[in-house]
């Protein structure tokens, strides 16, 4: 196969895995402090997919403009979730939080369905379907917009939680949560924020995605998995992780497409992420738990 | 008298922290022997590393003859070294008798003669009218004698009881040690507690080491620990005399 | 859009009503006494093929109106959500029976359809399948399961026949084609059966590459990368929906326009499909069970749908379930009644020529399947489809080869 | 005296359990086809969910992919009848030790390792997908194509080949969930059982009490992957066929998992429970749809999970404890 195969598609892979990384990030965000693991993250970012789909075909907002609105409508959104109704559950065993967001998940989905109906939508920018061409090279235009978006809205994150006083307060929270209950840390306020950018997130690249994705409303748990993955393999909890596992994810499922049968290609991430389990179970980039 | 236990130079260092500090002392077979020290003096990582909750990174521990540093916990207990943590952890949602009962599972592998044992022993330890009640719903000074009671349980050589005197009251402490000194002198059950309740080491130690910031500073009779100048200085200080 | 899928389901509620107050109105004893069929139409419109049954079930709404119309008895539908599961396929079958259902209809899943089979067999029951492609489920030896659709070797078959009439007509062919599937129950029949069938055809094109694709992929450009570097002629594919529309995608983004898309399955002539990508989607040919546009049926259910859901060209999912219901009345016409024997036997003698899809008409072999049913060659032509092939039920010729994705609007 | 009252206790129990086992050995005289398929549906996830139950409630180990024990053993006795005319019974000895296998080798990296909590459930996940990604791709078994059953012979009930009606796979699955019943209660009143509530209490105090964690979750797992396999027969033979994504998939692992919790993790009768809770109001709301004439796909799924939401809002440890509470027959402490 000649080399500009794999540069292709290794390339590809980066971009993808970056706005993976993403969504994956909402989903360390959320169980790095409130210890919560969102079994409905996928159906959250259906709902912002959707979102950006009509605010396309009804208002014609460009994903990327939209990215910031949708990403505080889904702040808004997993606030209040947290608030109303996962906040009792913090302490409660694991099997009881799969339960209920597993029935938030059905919840979504099926609301979902009956609002849009199967068929899959998608959003047609002008660039939808444009690609860079360097030599031999052909990059995908969206791709690499929905990427640099997502490290932006990384690195944006990355700065609050380190710059900002809230930022610091969550992080003394997930370090700590007795000590922040002790130093008078608003706990509940502060989890109902994170579950917030986690959807924010979440929702940010699910905005990124409907450029390269259609979007139906049964879509949300093979993207619940892929955030599971990616961020255990970038370590669950660790930001610049869950990027670099999008990344590794994504790299690996493309090269894994190339090399061997793509109908097989997932197989080779759960590989991954069993190898990290296995001989570093904080993953890549993540701290030893003690 | 034979030794039981006998530690050799025994270290451990948490990220450059140095916990113990080549401690080495020999309990001796059917002694009661205290250990006694500031907070931080690396007390509860001489049990650990005893108990095999964590491995040392130097020296020896032998126990009846054998080497067991850098055994298992549960290799630990079935060698007959039991212990209790210093903030206690019963099973919670089980009642009471069940938690004797799986400690007395390990050497009597039939329900019905461990649970049998498991109500000698809460007889023993005044818990018998209680022991339907759910773990996790008892009073601190009960769950301290729970501890005691699983640990008992295995029927253990050795027995290592970290602070179980800590949050009882003074008739309860006095009670403890009665339970304690006749389990010693009815079964030759070996006692190594860590203990900061002097009144009680006084009572029931036949031996006391003295650790400070990992290192021993002093070991002897009680008598002449309470009166070692390093030993007041460091630890007891002036009211505990 | 959204209005009008609501719009459908309000429709889709208001039957329902009628059906229940039917249920109500009707006494069990007099059910065999005459009065409308019930027919229990089974097909997953929840879950993850909600977008296949909810669209086969546009069919099925149709029916009953038009059936009227040709003279044939009422059907009432007795509806149910299979939600894309095998054991809530079953339960339903079973709750609609008790029901009342006297035939079932459904369910475009092999393996739903076979958990339905199994109860109409039990219980006697007919059961007429709609869309189903295992060719397992008619090997069964049941006496109460028909099937008015090609198995996978059948739809392989006239694909190939339908292919060699086309590179005559046109006078080309491709010599190499890229043959990529989906890896899922359709997807790998077909590409089981294509290393028996296509050497019986005497081919001139070769595979060059045979490349395999996950059904739940959410990025396919790795795949088109691979198909691309194979320098094939054409491409070769058996996909859905959500697959065809990212494979085309990747394909213009990725700058290959390939000499023909040949496609032996849904996706690529689906309305969806035809919309979402507007003249990109012009070029790919299907070789598909399809109607036959000359036929006097095909002409009503293709205006009624018009009327029902403006938006929506008439393909495979609506005929075929169509036609379930039109052997379904067929039958209960012939038996005068709605016991479930007499309506199997009536099935087992079905003769209807005239139909919507392509052939000489519905008729049942020995194993109750339809072996007379012939696949169609369509090409997306402006929004159209337009059929190519066989000979007579074409109404266009093909247009060779495909214009380059760069040179399109 | 309270020796009486525990006797008692007991003999309530005993005689409750005696009167709905009654009910249900009785059931295919009184009710139609719809609802024993219905009853068949809920005591297979009876089955499921206290097989999985003894991995979860007992040793607190979370399994999130219990569908690989499910596929595994439908594969396996499914394969061997149709390849070899091998009898499902006969292909249970070869399906429960090769369950079992899985089990152990999923158990063993996870715990030598030392992965634990979320991340060991995650790991159960990842191995189910992988064999779902595998037997999609396995020609041995028709890959993705689906393995399918002959289904000829309907004239008679054969037990032996697990060929017949309704009725029969009924009491078939009712006598499973009876022996599974009778296993668990006797595993939790034996020395592993009692070992595994240790262990799922506090691992690190199991041990400082010398149980070999480590082979006890072992056990766990084997006995649990064993146990499953059965359902994964039963689903074989009762719906006589097969596809990697309806057996192998995460929704499968979703469906065995939810009536445990439903019911209450832990106890002897909470995944029994749970199953007839959940089955009986996924039938319960489609009826209800269906009388209202509202056929509006998505919106039964849309009030069962608001239902699931409520449950475990209102209920978090289960519906069986404070049930039993009530009916006096509390289950002590486990």
């Amino acid at each position: 196969m000649p080399l500009e195969v794999y540069f292709n598609v290794v390339i590809g892979g980066v971009l993808t895995g970056l706005v993976y990384g993403l969504m994956a990030l909402g989903l360390s965000v959320i169980f790095g402090v409130v210890r919560v693991v969102n079994f409905a993250h996928g159906e959250m970012m259906t709902i912002a997919m959707f979102i950006a789909v009509l605010a396309f075909s009804a208002l014609h907002l460009d994903p990327l403009i939209m990215l910031i609105p949708i990403a505080a409508v889904m702040f808004v959104f997993g606030y209040a979730l947290q608030v109303a109704l996962i906040n009792p559950f913090i302490r409660r065993p694991e099997h009881t939080q799969f339960l209920l967001l597993v029935a938030l998940a059905i919840i979504i989905a099926n609301t979902l369905l009956i609002i849009f109906g199967p068929d899959a939508r998608s959003v047609q920018t002008a660039y939808a379907l444009d690609s860079f061409q360097l030599g031999p090279i052909i990059i995908d235009a969206a791709k690499v917009y929905a990427g640099a978006a997502a490290i932006l809205f990384t690195v944006a994150l990355f700065a609050f939680f380190r710059l900002t006083l809230v930022g610091k307060a969550i992080r003394a929270c997930a370090d700590n949560y007795t000590g922040a209950l002790v130093v008078g840390l608003d706990v509940q306020r502060l989890y109902a924020l994170t579950f917030g950018l986690g959807a924010a997130c979440v929702g940010a690249a699910g905005a990124m995605l409907v450029l390269v994705v259609d979007v139906t409303p049964m879509l949300g748990p093979s993207y619940t998995l892929l955030a599971f993955v990616i961020v255990i393999t970038g370590g669950l909890g660790s930001m610049p992780g869950a990027l670099v596992g999008g990344v590794l994810i994504g790299v690996t499922e493309a090269l894994a497409g190339l090399l061997f049968t793509p109908s097989a290609k997932s197989m080779f991430a759960f590989a991954i992420l069993v190898l990290v389990l296995l001989f570093r179970p904080q993953g890549l980039l993540g701290r030893r738990l003690s | 008298m034979t030794a039981l236990l006998s530690l050799d130079a025994v270290s451990k260092r948490f990220r450059g922290l140095i916990a113990v500090d080549r401690v080495g002392f020999t309990v001796p077979e059917g002694a009661i022997f205290a250990v006694i020290g500031p907070n931080g003096a690396g007390k509860t990582t001489l049990f650990n590393m005893i108990a095999g909750a964590v491995a040392p990174d130097h020296g020896a521990i032998v126990f009846a003859g054998r080497p067991i540093h850098g055994l298992a916990a549960d290799a630990i207990c079935r060698r007959g070294i039991a212990r209790t943590f210093q903030l206690t952890r019963p099973f919670p949602a089980l009642s009471v008798e069940d938690n004797v009962t799986i400690g007395a599972l390990l050497r009597r592998p039939e329900v019905g003669a461990a649970r049998e044992r498991a109500q000698e022993l809460l007889h023993r330890l005044d818990l018998f009218d209680k022991r339907r009640r759910i773990a996790s719903t008892l009073t601190l000074p009960d769950r301290k004698r729970l501890e005691v009671a699983r640990a008992l349980a295995t029927e253990p050589r050795l027995l290592l009881l970290d602070e179980v005197m800590a949050g009882l009251r003074p008739t309860e402490t006095d009670r403890m040690v009665v339970i304690l000194r006749a389990l010693n002198r009815e079964s030759g059950l070996t006692i190594l507690l860590i203990e900061h309740v002097m009144h009680a080491v006084m009572a029931l130690a036949a031996r006391v080491l003295v650790l400070d910031h990992g290192t021993m500073i002093a070991e002897g009779t009680p008598e002449t620990i309470v009166h070692d100048p390093a030993v007041v200085q460091s630890y007891l200080g002036a009211e505990a005399v | 859009m959204t209005r009008i899928s609501m719009q459908a389901n309000r429709r889709r509620m208001l039957a329902g009503a009628a059906a229940t107050a039917a249920t109500l109105a009707a006494p069990a004893i007099l059910r065999a006494a005459g009065g409308a069929l019930r027919v229990g139409v089974l097909l997953p419109r929840s879950g993850f093929e909600a977008g296949i049954g909810q669209d086969c079930q546009r069919g099925a709404d149709l029916a009953p109106a038009i059936l009227k119309s040709l003279g044939l008895p009422d059907i009432t539908l007795m509806n149910a959500d299979t939600e894309s599961n095998v054991d809530t396929a079953r339960a339903r079958a079973e709750k609609l029976i008790g029901d009342g259902a006297q035939l079932l209809v459904g369910a475009f899943d092999s393996g739903q359809t076979t958990a339905i089979a199994q109860v109409a067999e039990q219980k006697g029951i007919p059961f007429v399948i709609n869309i189903a492609a295992a060719p397992a489920i008619t090997e069964q030896g049941y006496k109460f399961v028909f099937r008015n659709f090609p198995t996978a070797p059948m739809i392989l078959g006239d694909a190939f026949a339908n292919q060699k009439n086309i590179f005559a007509a046109i006078g080309a062919a491709p010599k190499s084609v890229v043959f990529m599937h989906v890896n899922d129950t359709f997807g790998t029949a077909m590409a089981k059966g294509i290393g028996a069938v296509m050497p019986k055809f005497n081919m001139p094109y070769t595979i060059a590459e045979e490349i395999a694709y996950d059904p739940a992929a959410r990025d396919l450009s790795v795949e088109v990368a691979k198909a691309k570097a194979a320098d094939a002629d054409a491409l070769l594919v058996v996909s859905r929906l959500n697959d065809a529309m990212l494979l085309t995608r990747e394909l213009v983004k990725q700058r290959w326009t390939p000499q023909a898309i040949l496609s032996m399955g849904p996706g690529w002539y689906d309305d969806q499909y035809l919309k979402t990508l507007g003249s990109l989607a012009d070029g790919p040919i299907s070789f598909v069970p399809w109607y036959d546009p000359h036929k006097k049926l095909t002409q009503v259910l293709e205006a009624a749908l018009a009327k029902a859901d403006s938006n929506v060209n008439l393909n495979t999912n609506h005929i075929f379930t169509f036609e379930a219901l039109l052997v379904a009345a067929d039958a209960y016409r012939r038996a005068g009644s709605t016991d479930p024997k007499a309506l199997a036997a009536a099935i087992r003698t079905t003769n209807i020529t005239d139909n919507v899809s392509i052939g000489p008409g519905i008729a049942f072999n020995a194993k109750g399947q339809n072996d007379k049913v012939k696949d169609g060659a369509i090409q997306n032509r402006g929004g159209k489809l337009l059929t190519l092939a066989p000979k007579d039920a074409a109404n266009a010729k093909p247009e060779w080869p495909m214009r380059s994705y760069l040179s399109r609007g | 005296m309270i020796a009486r009252l525990t006797t008692g206790v007991v003999r309530r129990s005993t005689v409750l359990l005696a009167l709905l086992l009654g009910a249900l050995v009785a059931a295919p005289w009184f009710v139609n086809d719809y609802l024993l398929t219905v009853l068949i549906l809920i005591l297979y996830f009876a089955y499921a969910g206290q097989a999985w139950n003894i991995m979860m409630g007992f040793a607190g180990q979370l399994s999130l992919g219990h569908a690989i024990y499910v596929g595994l053993g439908g594969y396996v006795a499914a394969t061997l009848f149709v390849r070899f005319g091998v009898a499902p019974w006969l292909g249970l000895l070869a399906a429960i030790p090769i369950a079992a296998a899985a089990g152990a080798f999923i158990g063993f990296l996870a715990f030598r390792f030392g992965v634990a909590g979320v991340y060991f459930a995650i790991l159960t996940i990842a191995f189910a997908e992988f064999a779902r990604i595998g037997f999609d791709h396995w020609d041995l078994v028709n890959a993705s194509s689906g393995l399918f059953l002959p289904v000829r012979e309907y004239a008679h009930n054969d037990l032996w080949r697990l060929r017949g009606d309704p009725t029969m796979f009924y009491y078939v699955i009712l006598a499973a969930t009876v022996v599974a019943f009778a296993l668990c209660r006797l595993l939790l009143r034996s020395r592993v059982g009692y070992f595994w509530l240790a262990i799922r209490e506090d691992e690190q105090a199991a041990r400082a009490a010398g149980i070999d964690t480590f082979r006890y979750k072992m056990y766990a797992v084997m006995i649990s992957a064993a146990v499953t396999a059965f359902a994964g027969v039963f689903y074989a033979f009762f719906y006589n066929n097969l596809f990697p994504e309806q057996v192998f998939g995460i929704s499968r692992s979703i469906g065995i998992i939810l009536g445990p919790i439903i019911g209450g993790v832990g106890t002897l009768f909470g995944p029994i429970l749970g199953a007839f809770v959940l089955t009986g109001l996924a039938e319960t709301l489609n009826s209800v749809m269906t009388a209202f004439g509202l056929d509006l796909p998505g919106a039964t799924q849309v009030f069962y999970g608001i239902c699931l939401l409520l449950v475990v809002v209102a209920l978090p440890d289960g519906v069986w404890p404070p049930l039993a509470r009530r009916l006096g027959v509390a289950e002590d402490g486990k």
